[in-house]
């Protein structure tokens, strides 16, 4: 027996589930009577930081959203940007971080599934896929098995269902070690007029049930993703199980339904946190209505299901859709046509309440916006960290031997090619990706155009906690810069903002300052948000991972041939490096190997100059003026160039006045380019930013310095970049 | 040529090889559904990759019931010829119309990469645009690629110089580098690798479209 | 020398693809008298050791290794070899 | 009716994989007494029937479904349960 309203009251039993008495008695007033088991539980889930963002939200409300490219900013199922020809291209990233933990096979696979439904639910067809994932930096068995599964769990989903996974990152850092970051991005195209909503509109009119049958999987996910998990046992229950089949079925008949029934279907939305509650509510109060459900007509996978697992399970690979009144079998029809169970569950109606039925009887009966608008926003008063206040002294390196030192950060597991983890991944299936995983950004052309889309994830934790607000907006210009290495003019990005316990000061200091970094870079580069999900409680006993907010932009490429790569082409082509070179060593990847630990103050970081740098970059690519072209990150200057050598084993010969260290320092913004012998003079009119530093070729990587240098043969230097993650997991 | 391009629930590269076949080398090409039930009137059947009903119990072992295999069977019976690809090859075999098995990849996890191929048979109604001894590379993309079969199959298999493509460096531990077969009569073929995700050059390469101009060439009599 | 035996098993609430698309390819057959399809895994390791500590290194294989306990649940039987 | 335990097994002659790598890691880990390691497929099928037929089709589904005959063998027990 359900407990009643008085007991739930008495004995608070909205505690365990996530609920403060505050927000209980407010429900319990938007009511005007105590809440039954169901009500509350239906609260719980929408009101979860997963559904609601009541912490977020007033840090989402300072994001950039729209520009006049933007069909549809964040609120729906994903962001969509115009690309001309009218086309438009539809992405947005999801989290996937605590069911990773607790199950990384099935938690990484259906954070793949899930985000795929967002896209096809907006009408798009899904076109690539991304991953960006962070785990503990001490490969101990566990964590071993941990990055093995998970990679396991996005490729069994991911290359199953026909998606190929075009790009993404990989880092190690100690923050993650019990808290690993697994975000998945989805990537769609479509006709703009395709182009559908989640609302359910129109008294009267049907709602549709598809999909997989609804059993006691997850429920309470959305809860248990919102809380801090120290009490493993409980959690486990949380587990669901992925069906990349039922999925693949789900897309293709979605998206028939969107493509040649749009007088028949009013909305669609998948099911996702939260699920039957969240989608059915969310696409009502959307549209300004109510609706009716009969629970038994519910697809029920176990027996004796009460209305609150029904309504909060998150069982996957599910949709919600509403349908024009007297259009049902039309649509029904087409899902038989797909072997996919679906039923008429329910109608819309006009007076905005939300109401279930089960066996016969009325088991809810409230207002729709007590579940949605009415959830509380809140904000923490924000204090800056100790450690960021009185950071340490700046890093001062001594680099003796050039050749060694490189040769040691080539085996950082951060610097090293993530090669042994995505080759498990399909990059090729649909036939559409001109550049693979490996180089600065996954391009994928765009059928029947003479364009192409480049994509890209990057996060750098261990930036943003030296320094929230420019580590912020670092990360947007490392985006940028991937996809400018490729031709591409950034259009938009998607987020996942992964933190710790936004009730701790310090916590929302890192959130608010690294909003405000992203809002400044995201006006910079006129790249607006336009999708995004939050990940909060990401800590283990009380410890917070870094603060991770996960960059995924897409770039559009006019001219496919303008389409640029990483690797150095040609014996002869010059080498140039764009952009100034500092002592900007804080942070580095160089004093993580010298002294073990990231620390100091971000030096070396304008935002003007690198948004103008990168446009000079841009413009000399799409003049044909650029072979080869590598932005630089982690590692810098003598990294980049062993990664420009590797795809066809080539070397170079070059000279310049930097100092050994300064081979290796993280200045941001800048790029490495190699041009032909005949457009040098064209190119250095053009680009007045760059430096020449010799001719490729040969078999050494030779770099004179004012104080030395490096000279290796190029295949030693190449096969320990490419071979050293696959030793250190093996 | 007149080529159907089989459509099993879960297969996903069906779209790609009719990308391949039709527009990129110039054959008429369709999509026919797991449910049809006659395949008269083409000249060629591909059977494409993916995951043919989620393949959840073992590659391509649910696709051999659905109700296209009798046809297929008949189809290959009577001469037609027959390519699968990947989960097509697994299907294949399954069904039968191939010998031997494919097992999960030696490391147990799927691969994506180029593989270089050395065309041990060049003349196949599928090779005979490419020389013998050559090497050709095409994409694979496979969890249970590891071609297996009992010592006698194998034997038989190399005698009857059915072993069409192996892999120079062998990355899923099949049995002899074994990467494409034939079946006896020479009509039906079955490999690992992905040569519709090898014709065009903006995409890496162009390496695959021999096997779909040969053929063109062996069902249109000459091919241009 | 001991041999286990070791069955692992889907907990029943947890939603079994492989089963169901087994279920449902019989039921297109016409074979509609199957009322049900479980599908696990079965080991067999042959250990060398004592019955006692065998007996705790296999459960703890079991836990940690061959059955993911948050979803699965394993039972196995030990029965002593000849070398 | 009837319960159908089924086994499903790799040919002896076929190098197995999975049970290669699980007898690796062992090895990493330092449990070098596992002397060998089978990894097999393990069903329960309810059927409604007679045995006689139940026992036919069983044996039908295992060598044209459940198994590979090329590469696995299989084994099975009936027997009767409660409706
Ligand atoms: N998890 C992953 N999934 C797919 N591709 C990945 C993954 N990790 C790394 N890659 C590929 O490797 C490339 C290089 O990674 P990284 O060094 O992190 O890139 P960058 O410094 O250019 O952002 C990425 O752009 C991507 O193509
Ligand atoms: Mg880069």
């Amino acid at each position: 027996m359900a407990p009643t309203p008085e007991q739930i009251k008495r004995e608070r039993l909205y505690e365990p589930l996530g609920l403060t008495t505050a927000e209980y008695d407010r429900f319990a007033e938007l009511l005007g009577r105590l809440p039954n088991y169901t009500e509350m539980g239906l609260q719980s889930g929408m009101w979860s930081e997963h559904c609601s963002y009541k912490y977020s939200k007033p840090i989402l409300k300072t994001f950039w959203t729209h520009n006049e490219r933007v069909v549809m900013g964040p609120g729906e199922g994903a962001g969509v940007i115009d690309i001309g020809d009218g086309m438009a291209v539809v992405f947005k990233a999801e989290s996937h971080n605590h069911p990773s933990a607790v199950e990384p096979y099935e938690g990484a696979a259906t954070g793949v599934g899930g985000i795929i439904r967002d896209i096809f639910s907006i009408g798009a067809k899904p076109v690539a896929s991304l991953d960006s994932l962070a785990f503990g930096s001490d490969f101990t068995p566990h964590n071993q098995q941990l990055i093995d599964q998970v990679v396991a769990g996005i490729g069994g989903y991911g290359n199953s269902i026909g998606i190929p996974t075009i790009g993404g990152e990989v880092q190690f850092d100690a923050s993650y070690q019990q808290n690993p970051l697994v975000n998945a991005m989805c990537v769609g195209v479509m006709p703009k007029s395709a182009l559908q909503k989640g609302a359910a509109a129109g008294a009267g009119n049907a709602i549709i049930y598809v999909g997989a049958m609804t059993g006691r999987d997850g429920i309470n996910g959305a809860s248990f993703a919102s809380s801090e998990f120290t009490d493993e046992a409980a959690d486990r229950s949380a587990v669901q199980v992925g069906d990349p089949f039922m999925e693949k079925l789900l897309t293709d008949a979605c998206l028939e339904v969107t493509r040649d029934h749009r007088a028949a279907l009013v909305g669609m939305q998948d099911m996702g946190a939260a699920g039957l509650v969240s989608s059915s509510a969310e696409m009502a109060s959307k549209a300004g209505y109510g609706v009716t459900l009969n629970l038994d007509l519910i697809p029920q996978r176990e027996p004796n299901m009460t209305p609150f697992e029904i309504m909060l399970s998150e069982s996957q690979e599910r949709m919600l859709l509403c349908v024009k009144a007297g259009h049902e079998a039309e649509i029904l029809a087409v899902f038989a046509e797909y072997d996919l169970e679906a039923v008429v569950c329910g109608r819309v109606t006009a007076d905005g309440q939300y109401r279930l039925y089960h066996h016969d009887e009325l088991v809810c009966d409230i207002p729709v916006t007590a579940l949605t608008d009415a959830v509380p926003t809140y904000t923490t008063t924000p204090r800056i960290p100790a450690a960021l206040a009185h950071p340490a002294p700046d890093f001062v390196p001594v680099v003796a031997d050039a050749t060694a030192t490189l040769q040691a950060l080539l085996a950082l597991p951060n610097i090293a090619s993530k090669r042994a983890l995505f080759s498990r991944y399909d990059a090729q299936v649909q036939t559409n990706t001109v550049v693979l995983p490996g180089d600065d950004a996954g391009v994928i052309r765009v059928r029947g155009t003479h364009k192409a889309l480049a994509v890209t994830t990057d996060s750098n934790g261990r930036l943003l906690a030296l320094d929230p607000y420019r580590g912020g907006a670092m990360t947007v210009c490392e985006a940028a810069a991937n996809l400018i290495a490729t031709g591409a003019t950034p259009l938009g990005i998607t987020d996942c903002l992964n933190y710790g316990d936004p009730r701790k000061p310090e916590v929302y200091y890192m959130l608010q300052e690294s909003a405000r970094g992203i809002t400044e870079a995201t006006r910079a580069w006129n790249t607006p948000v336009v999708s995004g999900n939050v990940s909060l409680y990401n800590e283990t006993s009380g410890e917070a991972i870094a603060p991770t907010p996960m960059i995924g932009m897409v770039g559009l490429i006019d001219d496919l041939s303008a389409i640029t790569t990483v690797g150095f082409k040609q014996a002869g082509d010059v080498v140039y490096l764009v952009g100034q070179t500092g002592d900007d060593f804080n942070g580095s990847s160089l004093q993580f190997l010298q002294t073990g630990q990231y620390a100091g103050r971000i030096t070396g970081f304008d935002l003007p100059t690198a948004v103008a740098t990168g446009q000079a970059v841009l413009t000399a690519i799409q003049a044909h003026l650029v072979t080869a072209c590598h932005d630089l990150s982690d590692g810098g200057l003598a990294a980049g160039l062993v990664e420009m050598a590797a795809s066809n084993v080539l070397g170079a010969r070059l000279t310049t006045s930097l100092t050994n260290a300064q081979l290796f320092a993280e200045t941001p913004g800048r790029f490495l380019v190699t041009v032909a012998p005949a457009d040098v003079a064209a190119f250095e009119a053009l680009v007045p930013q760059a430096t020449r530093l010799g001719p490729v070729g040969g078999n050494q990587l030779c770099i004179d310095t004012c104080d030395g240098g490096v000279n290796a043969p190029i295949a030693d230097l190449i096969q320990t970049q490419q071979e050293a993650l696959a030793w250190q997991l093996a | 040529m007149k080529a159907a391009v089989l459509n099993f629930p879960g297969s996903n590269c069906a779209e790609d090889l009719l990308w391949a076949v039709g527009p990129i080398a110039g054959a008429h090409a369709e999509i026919v559904p797991a449910t049809a039930t006659d395949l008269t009137g083409y000249d060629l059947v591909l059977v494409p990759g993916g995951f043919s009903y989620g393949d959840y119990l073992r590659s391509g072992a649910i696709a051999k019931f659905a109700p296209v295999m009798p046809a297929l069977r008949a189809f290959a019976e009577a001469g037609g010829y027959v390519l699968g690809i990947c989960n097509g090859f697994q299907i294949l075999t399954e069904a039968g119309l191939l010998p031997g098995a494919l097992q999960w990849n030696r490391d147990l996890t799927f691969i994506c990469e180029p593989e270089p191929l050395v065309v041990e048979n060049a003349t196949t109604a599928f090779t005979r645009r490419y020389t013998a001894g050559q090497v050709i590379t095409l994409p694979i993309a496979h969890g249970e690629g590891n071609y297996y079969a009992d010592d006698a199959t194998l034997t038989a298999l190399e005698a009857h110089h059915q072993v069409v493509l192996r892999y120079q460096h062998n990355p899923n531990g099949s049995c002899r580098d074994i990467a494409g077969i034939t079946n006896e009569a020479g009509n039906v073929m079955g490999m690992m690798p992905h040569p519709e995700r090898a014709v065009e050059a903006l995409l890496g390469g162009t390496d695959g479209l021999g096997m779909f101009e040969s053929l063109m060439e062996v069902c249109d009599g000459a091919y241009a | 020398m001991y041999k286990a035996k070791i069955f692992v098993n889907y907990k029943p609430s947890v939603l079994d693809p492989k089963a169901t698309v087994i279920q449902q390819t019989l039921t297109r057959l016409g074979q509609t008298n199957v009322d049900s399809v479980m599908v696990g895994k079965y080991f067999e390791l042959v250990l060398q050791g004592n019955e006692a500590a065998v007996n705790e290194q296999v459960a703890k294989l079991c836990s940690e290794m061959l059955a993911n306990v948050n979803m699965e649940t394993y039972r196995y039987t030990l029965e002593e070899v000849e070398a």
